[in-house]
């Protein structure tokens, strides 16, 4: 044992850790130091930990870190880099499991001791337990939703809400019995947990599988407080700060993520009810069933930022919308950041011969980055990003392979060769030729849905703000 | 209430401020990581886990012991574990970049 | 496959109908050229490009004796007279008499009509009607600039500030999109005007200004994107919009037409009287008539100060690019008609069938030749 | 003051000397005007536009009578013989052939030269040689392009890609620099050319490339911001240049001069020779002899597939904006010489002593006139 | 008395409000209520004490609370607008002076009634009294240098490096013996205190009275850590939570400061004994002795996102920069603001006649935004920012004014009218009549120097961020 | 070390951490403002002069006493109603705007 006021200090300093790293973490260049600086402040509050505690057996602490560390090292390593979001949930879930553990076992040690639990501790106990069962089920539930063990759709039935307000009543009804009573009410203990575990699935079970990272990041934050409640519990200053570190940044995070997506959190909580899924699904399905994937300008600009290749393909829409110097703008940022942008002028691309030419000269587009479709077709598949301006007809994978087309045997830029593919035009209508267009729903695409200079706009504010 | 109690009330206090302030803005490729990676420290837990498991109070420490610190542990190492490898993905050739 | 390209003969027309580039790319598919001498001399193209390209020089007999015979103009009735029996001849046919085609198919040639390519999007490539009004409105706005007494774009200077030139394109077509772009591209503030609803948006789509006509919008479009011709009543409405814009211009381009119709009277005698003095009008429908009641085709008529051009040679003027894109054009075609080089002249294609006017004896599409 | 304005006799010369709108302003200061019937008229001026400006319509010999004449060129000699005595005469008098002059002088005639107006921050606005030289560097690239038988932009198009044309333009003075900005305007690919260091900065700053001759620059230029006259050594450099980029170029726009001298001798036959088939060149310079070896002034010469155009009258050519500039200049400088209408002639003033080529009897400036 | 888990809790809202306070001090909209908030904050946190401290005597209390009221409310009600800095100056200094005041009180009662004073106490109040004077008589003659109460040049004499630093280490030796000595060493209590005083002036009294604020900045920072210390010596959070933020917020602000200057923090406290001035300096000085005044694009951009009407005057340095395209973007955003923009083209600004027109015109500028001389110079008086991009002659006053120059008679843009001037050329070079331009050292303009493409992107990121 | 020390400087660590995220992008327009009102927290050693001037300690608590009130109000006082009066200039009609 060392002497508690060296714990304190090495607590504090495992705390900074932690600031510091969460704070590197919300940048790309910073982000993998940061998380490794945070696994050395956990690391030192273990140590320092096993060092302050006066351990009486060490059978238990070295089975569970044995168990833990392996099992938690074998799935971060075998997972799908598809399945991540689902882990984060698991892992999440256990978080919170381990704080009901934890503060169960405090008042089970308590009350089994006789000792009388003060009020203020009793109360974090609850919370602790309650806050960890529901972060338990929840992400349980929405690991299973995104794992596809269960239904991604939202499952609502009709009385739901009562059922759940009814439920969460009961818990804080049971739990104020449990704090007001002193004598030993481990049946009401027992009921609290089953009734808390109940409710994190009845939160969970009507989100759909899509809103699923949004609902993983609030439980995030659930189990941070969750945490912090625990530190609380057995008097610890690092479980406090760490846990409402994630607590609060967490919050922040999850409504990151639903501004992304363009949405209120209470939308993504409670949208099932409304049965009302936003405009996203207006224009998200197809005639045959396909559906687009609409991606936000926030991300559209971070792929933009980041690509070495571009190949700018610019249609009608460019010049309905009189974007040609944001494109251009776009490109220079572009350049800024070490990638390189080309034009591909299709032939018929715009409603005049030279229509694209004009537009771009115009815009100061100097010709050496004009590349006519001879040229540029066998660049797409070096390209890290197709950018397709309004155009529509001319990008249309029909003129290669549908006889029935009116388009085709007409020559198309190939962009979906492109690794990646972002589509910018106002909605799902078709081109000059009045036809559907299959590159929309690619699964390499991504549609920008906006007026063309708006979009673009966007995209540079982005970019310049990333 | 006891002192220790407040102390935690204030040192909660200033620590959620600070979590609201260090998050700002985070290119959407990060969500996924961040989470990922404030998860991992939500497993802080770790550290209640080892005093249960520790304390040496009959079948609880047992049970509960092995069941918290295994749980938190698989949250921590797990969590960092993925992170990194998430992250790594970002750096020169992989993913986006 | 044996393609003979003619020297053109019409005073004027300096273009050819094939350049050496098109040329050698029709050799690489297997065909043969034979180009009459001098054939590409008018548009800049010398013999020796040829030659380079892999063509043969030949005379004029030889040239009229290939499989496929191509020209920018349907030959004169004696030329025509010497192409082979059967063989095929690609030309615009336009204002055709009757009686030439009626030569042509006693010797069964077959005829295709270059300007009779469908406006389809997989015709694009071989449709000459876009791509020579490419060439026409371009020009329009250069000889317009350059019969102007004045600046086109502004000009802030020590001797005075130079107000932008106001532009009218009236036909926002093929050739009137062009000319709006060339015209902005000077630097003048330009002025779109159509009847069809959909030209509105391309109008603006290159940040010119569209000019509506009232109440007619709408139901002017034919099915394949040309005009209509209009009511009497409609025809009211038109005139009093362009009488309403044409006094400030300084530069009228007038591109409107109607397939297969006489262009339609934009510009009264009365609305040239209203305009500026010094002000131009370039009438590039001067062929079917014009769009000005005072131009004469071919000619430069000076009214009440007021100039107007009545220029029949627009593409003509500018040979060298009119024939690269025309030529292009045309090699589009031949591959199409004779893929690798063998020629099948299938009439149910729908873009063969569209273009013929004669075969084996027998003439096609009479009514709307 | 009475100011008589008097119409143009030379041939094309279809500029005048005051627009309606600067014999206004002239008006308004206390001067009276008078215009001899359709002076304007070429220019698009009606007399209508100057009896509303205030100005009274006279005969030719009315004109002639005024206190101070003003001409764009100087009058023949028989209308000069019908000048007042004392009177003042404002006209461009280039190419002095010294008689008419001595004619005049011995009239006692003031005679006022506005080419000779110097090139001080001051009296630009006073200065039609820039003015002038604005107008003919656009209209030489309008006249260029009409002659091309290319475009100048670059246009993707179903029917192929037409690449941009490539501009070379000599001399980047104020008609090169013009030239400069219209020819990328239209959308040529433009590289200027100039002897002095400066204008390099000048040229790219208006988006064009520069070509620098080599080891030229620094000294090739007079106090004045004028080119001077190189040696035979420095020459054969500039020559060098324009040989290594004039094969390359579609047009070319030859501006280069160098005051009181004959243009520079910059392209040679060979240099013709080497260009590519149906370009053109446009000798601004032709007035002083042209820059082209094979220019003949005031005609189009072909040589070699190559039009040579030796305008004569650019700046005639675009007649109302020409006056309108003009007219400005002379309006100034009349304002400057007559402050509130009366008219002082000083010799001392910087400007006016410069310009004056005889006064009182006395003739003035006569090694450099 | 209230209890004093109360009190805790008082206090804990109190560093709330200036929490959050102090984040709304940040931006324009939400800096007055951010303000008021943590005056709140204030008022609760003395409430608090009072109630909470068992208050044995009250005069000194009201005396104290009555004269420092009056006369800081004094002060700030009839200060000049133009003399705020030395207020804050003065008023910072008066915090570090209570600093010492409450750890000297601390310090002499354990002394003089022969307490112990436990080690790590002493050292916090050793801090605490330290800092506190340091601000105290820094603050005092950063005051009287912007009050010019004393010469605003930096005053340096030799060796005088030697005689901070040996001061410094008299000041830690005195500290150290006081701590490691029990005896009671009230001489070396003073000592430290009268070294700590000329430490402050000798540390202030080497900077340019041009460099004060950030001075101040600094200095308001040390006050925070004073007063943070002052909680260490007296047990309250509230001081310490306060006096960390200012501290470490402080820190934050003097770097921002520093950075909108474009020079580094030690190049402020340490360059006058370089003796170089950076380059500000060289270009400074005009040969009649007037000074120009240099302005960071931070700074031009706030002014023209909040001006209503901008005119912009283009000169050849526009064009050689080619910077058309990037003026446009500007001008756009303006207007996105709410402002109107104009633009001012002189008949003979450029290199040939209608230079300016051929260049905006490519820009794609309306003409109807495009003003001749005699259309827009009597609208110079009415606009908020005249922006003159690379124009010199076309702006020379010395036209109207100076029969013997060159350009005398020629008219000229009546930019001096304007209420703000921001000229954007890359030095002090003449323009083409090679003479020296008066309106460069006119007190309303603001020079942007730099190459004209890179200062308006400048602009242009600036005015987004905002 | 006594516990609350320690406790002490887990707070200031923490207070000084989120004192670094709170200002981010400070218009230059508002430097002086937020200096001034920065300046006038530090002042909340009032606190502790409150308790000095109240704390009975005889002439140290008269003299001190006085002392630190009366400067701690005068920056407290001052300092807020000075960054009122420069903050009020940016609204509406007066100043930057
Ligand atoms: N070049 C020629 O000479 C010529 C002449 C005549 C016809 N054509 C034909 O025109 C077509 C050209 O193909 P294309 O790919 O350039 O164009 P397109 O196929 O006509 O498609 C243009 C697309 O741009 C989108 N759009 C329109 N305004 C927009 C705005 N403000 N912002 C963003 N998007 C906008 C439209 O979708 P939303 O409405 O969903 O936004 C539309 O689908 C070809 O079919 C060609 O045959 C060409
Ligand atoms: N328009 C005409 O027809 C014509 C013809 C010939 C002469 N001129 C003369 O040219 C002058 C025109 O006046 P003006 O005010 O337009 O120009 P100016 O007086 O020549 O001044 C231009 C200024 O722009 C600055 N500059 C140059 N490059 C720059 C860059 N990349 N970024 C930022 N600034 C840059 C230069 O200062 P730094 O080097 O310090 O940056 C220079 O002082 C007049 O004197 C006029 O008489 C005009
Ligand atoms: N393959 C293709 O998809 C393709 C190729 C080329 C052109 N087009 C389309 O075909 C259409 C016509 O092209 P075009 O240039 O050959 O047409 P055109 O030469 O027949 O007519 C020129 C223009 O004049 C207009 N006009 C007719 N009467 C008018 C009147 N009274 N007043 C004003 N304007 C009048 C027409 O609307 C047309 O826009 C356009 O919509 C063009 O986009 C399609
Ligand atoms: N008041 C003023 O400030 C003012 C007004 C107008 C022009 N200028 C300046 O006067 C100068 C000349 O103007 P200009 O247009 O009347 O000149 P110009 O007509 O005399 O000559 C035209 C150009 O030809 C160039 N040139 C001469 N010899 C050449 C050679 N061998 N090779 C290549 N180029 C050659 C000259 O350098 C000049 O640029 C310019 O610098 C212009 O900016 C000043």
């Amino acid at each position: 044992m060392i002497p508690h006021v060296l714990a304190e200090l090495g607590y504090l300093l495992a705390s900074a850790c932690f600031i510091v790293g969460l704070k590197r973490l919300g940048s790309p260049a910073t982000a993998p130091a940061g998380n490794r600086l945070s696994a050395w402040g956990m690391l030192i509050a273990v140590v320092v930990t096993l060092l302050d505690t006066q351990m009486v057996s060490w059978t238990a602490i070295v089975i569970g870190l044995v168990l833990g560390s392996g099992i938690g090292l074998w799935m971060a390593r075998t997972v799908q880099m598809t399945s991540m979001p689902q882990l984060v949930a698991l892992l999440n879930g256990f978080g919170g499991a381990a704080s009901v553990l934890v503060a169960g076992a405090e008042f089970l040690r308590s009350e089994l001791a006789g000792e009388a639990i003060p009020p203020e501790t009793g109360v974090v106990i609850q919370l602790s337990l309650l806050i960890g069962a529901v972060t338990f089920s929840g992400s349980l539930i929405a690991w299973a939703k995104l794992q596809e063990v269960m239904t991604g759709k939202p499952i609502t039935w009709p009385g739901q809400k009562l059922m759940t307000g009814l439920i969460a009543l009961g818990i804080v009804g049971l739990a104020g019995w449990q704090l007001t009573d002193a004598a030993s009410l481990l049946p009401a203990f027992y009921t609290v947990i089953g009734l808390a575990v109940v409710l994190g699935v009845l939160l969970v079970i009507p989100i759909g599988g899509a809103d699923m990272p949004v609902v993983i990041s609030l439980l995030n934050s659930y189990s941070g407080i969750a945490a912090a409640m625990t530190g609380f519990v057995i008097n610890n200053h690092v479980l406090i700060i760490a846990g409402a570190l994630v607590g609060s940044s967490g919050i922040i995070l999850t409504r990151i993520m639903c501004k992304a997506m363009n949405r209120s959190l209470a939308n993504v909580l409670f949208g099932a009810f409304g049965q009302t899924a936003g405009t996203g699904g207006a224009i998200g399905a197809s005639s045959e069933g396909l559906t687009v994937r609409s991606v936000s300008a926030e991300d559209a600009a971070v792929q933009l930022a980041y690509a070495q290749q571009v190949i700018v393909v610019p249609g009608y829409g460019l010049a309905v919308a009189q974007a040609q110097h944001v494109v251009r703008e776009l490109a220079d940022l572009i350049e800024k950041n070490g990638g390189t942008v080309r034009y591909a002028i299709h032939p018929v691309a715009g409603r005049m011969p030279g229509h694209m030419n004009v537009l771009l000269a115009e815009a100061n587009v100097p010709y050496d980055k004009l590349f006519d479709m001879d040229a540029i077709n066998d660049q797409f598949e070096q390209a890290d990003v197709a950018l397709v301006i309004g155009a529509n007809d001319v990008v249309n994978p029909a003129a290669r392979s549908d006889p029935a087309s009116p388009i085709y045997g007409m020559p198309i830029l190939d962009v979906d060769k492109a690794k990646s593919i972002i589509v910018m035009k106002r909605g799902m209508n078709p081109g000059f030729a009045g036809i559907e267009n299959a590159l929309f729903y690619h699964p390499r695409t991504a549609m920008l849905f906006g007026d063309a200079k708006g979009s673009l706009s966007a995209l540079v504010s982005e970019i310049k703000a990333l | 209430m006891s002192e220790g109690i407040i102390i935690g009330i204030v040192i909660f206090t200033l620590a959620t401020f600070l979590g609201f302030e260090l998050i700002q803005r985070v290119p959407p490729t990060l969500h996924t990581p961040l989470m990922s990676g404030s998860n991992a420290i939500s497993g802080i837990t770790i550290v209640g886990a080892l005093v249960v498991a520790g304390g040496g109070f009959g079948w609880i420490s047992t049970v509960f012991g092995i069941g918290a610190v295994a749980f938190a542990m698989m949250n921590v190492v797990g969590g960092y574990a993925v992170t990194d490898r998430m992250l790594r993905m970002f750096s020169k050739d992989g993913g986006g970049k | 496959m044996r393609i003979g390209v003619l020297k053109e003969s019409a005073p004027r027309e300096r273009r050819v109908a094939l350049t050496p580039d098109a040329a050698a790319r029709l050799i690489k598919q297997g065909s043969s050229v034979a180009v009459e001498r001098g054939a590409g001399a008018g548009a800049h193209y010398p013999d020796a490009a040829y030659e380079a390209a892999g063509c043969t020089l030949v005379d004029s007999a030889e040239a009229e004796s290939a499989d496929l015979v191509v020209a920018v103009r349907r030959p004169t009735a004696e030329r025509a007279a010497r192409l082979r029996e059967g063989a095929v001849l690609v030309a615009l046919s336009a204002g055709d008499p009757g009686e030439a085609l009626a030569a042509l198919n006693g010797r069964r040639v077959t005829v295709l009509a270059l300007e009779r390519v469908p406006r389809i999007t997989r015709a694009q490539s071989m449709d000459v009607l876009s791509s020579q009004a490419t060439v026409a409105g371009y020009r329009a706005v250069i000889l317009g600039a350059e019969a102007l007494p004045r600046f086109l774009p502004m000009l802030t200077t020590a001797a005075g500030s130079i107000t932008p030139a106001k532009a009218l394109v009236l036909g926002a077509g093929v050739a009137g999109l062009q000319a709006i772009a060339t015209a902005r591209r000077l630097g003048a503030m330009v002025t779109g005007f159509d009847v069809r609803a959909a030209a509105a948006e391309q109008v603006e789509s290159l940040g010119a200004r569209f000019l509506a006509p009232e109440a007619v919008a709408g139901d002017a479009e034919t099915k394949g994107g040309y005009a209509k011709e209009l009511a009497e009543e409609q025809q009211q409405k038109v005139l009093e919009a362009v009488a309403g814009a044409i006094g400030q211009a300084d530069l009228v381009i007038a591109t409107a037409a109607i397939p297969n119709r006489p262009a339609p009277r934009l510009i009264t005698t009365a609305m040239v009287e209203s305009m500026k003095p010094g002000s131009v009008i370039v009438d590039v429908s001067a062929e079917t008539g014009g769009n000005c009641e005072l131009t004469r085709p071919g000619e430069t008529v000076h009214h009440a100060d007021v100039t107007i051009l009545g220029p029949l040679d627009l593409p003509a003027g500018m040979p060298q690019h009119a024939s690269q894109m025309f030529g292009r054009n045309v090699q589009t075609l031949l591959d199409h008609l004779a893929p690798k080089g063998a020629l099948t002249v299938d009439l149910d294609d729908e873009i063969t069938g569209a273009m013929c006017l004669a075969h084996e004896g027998t003439l096609r599409h009479r009514g709307n030749g």
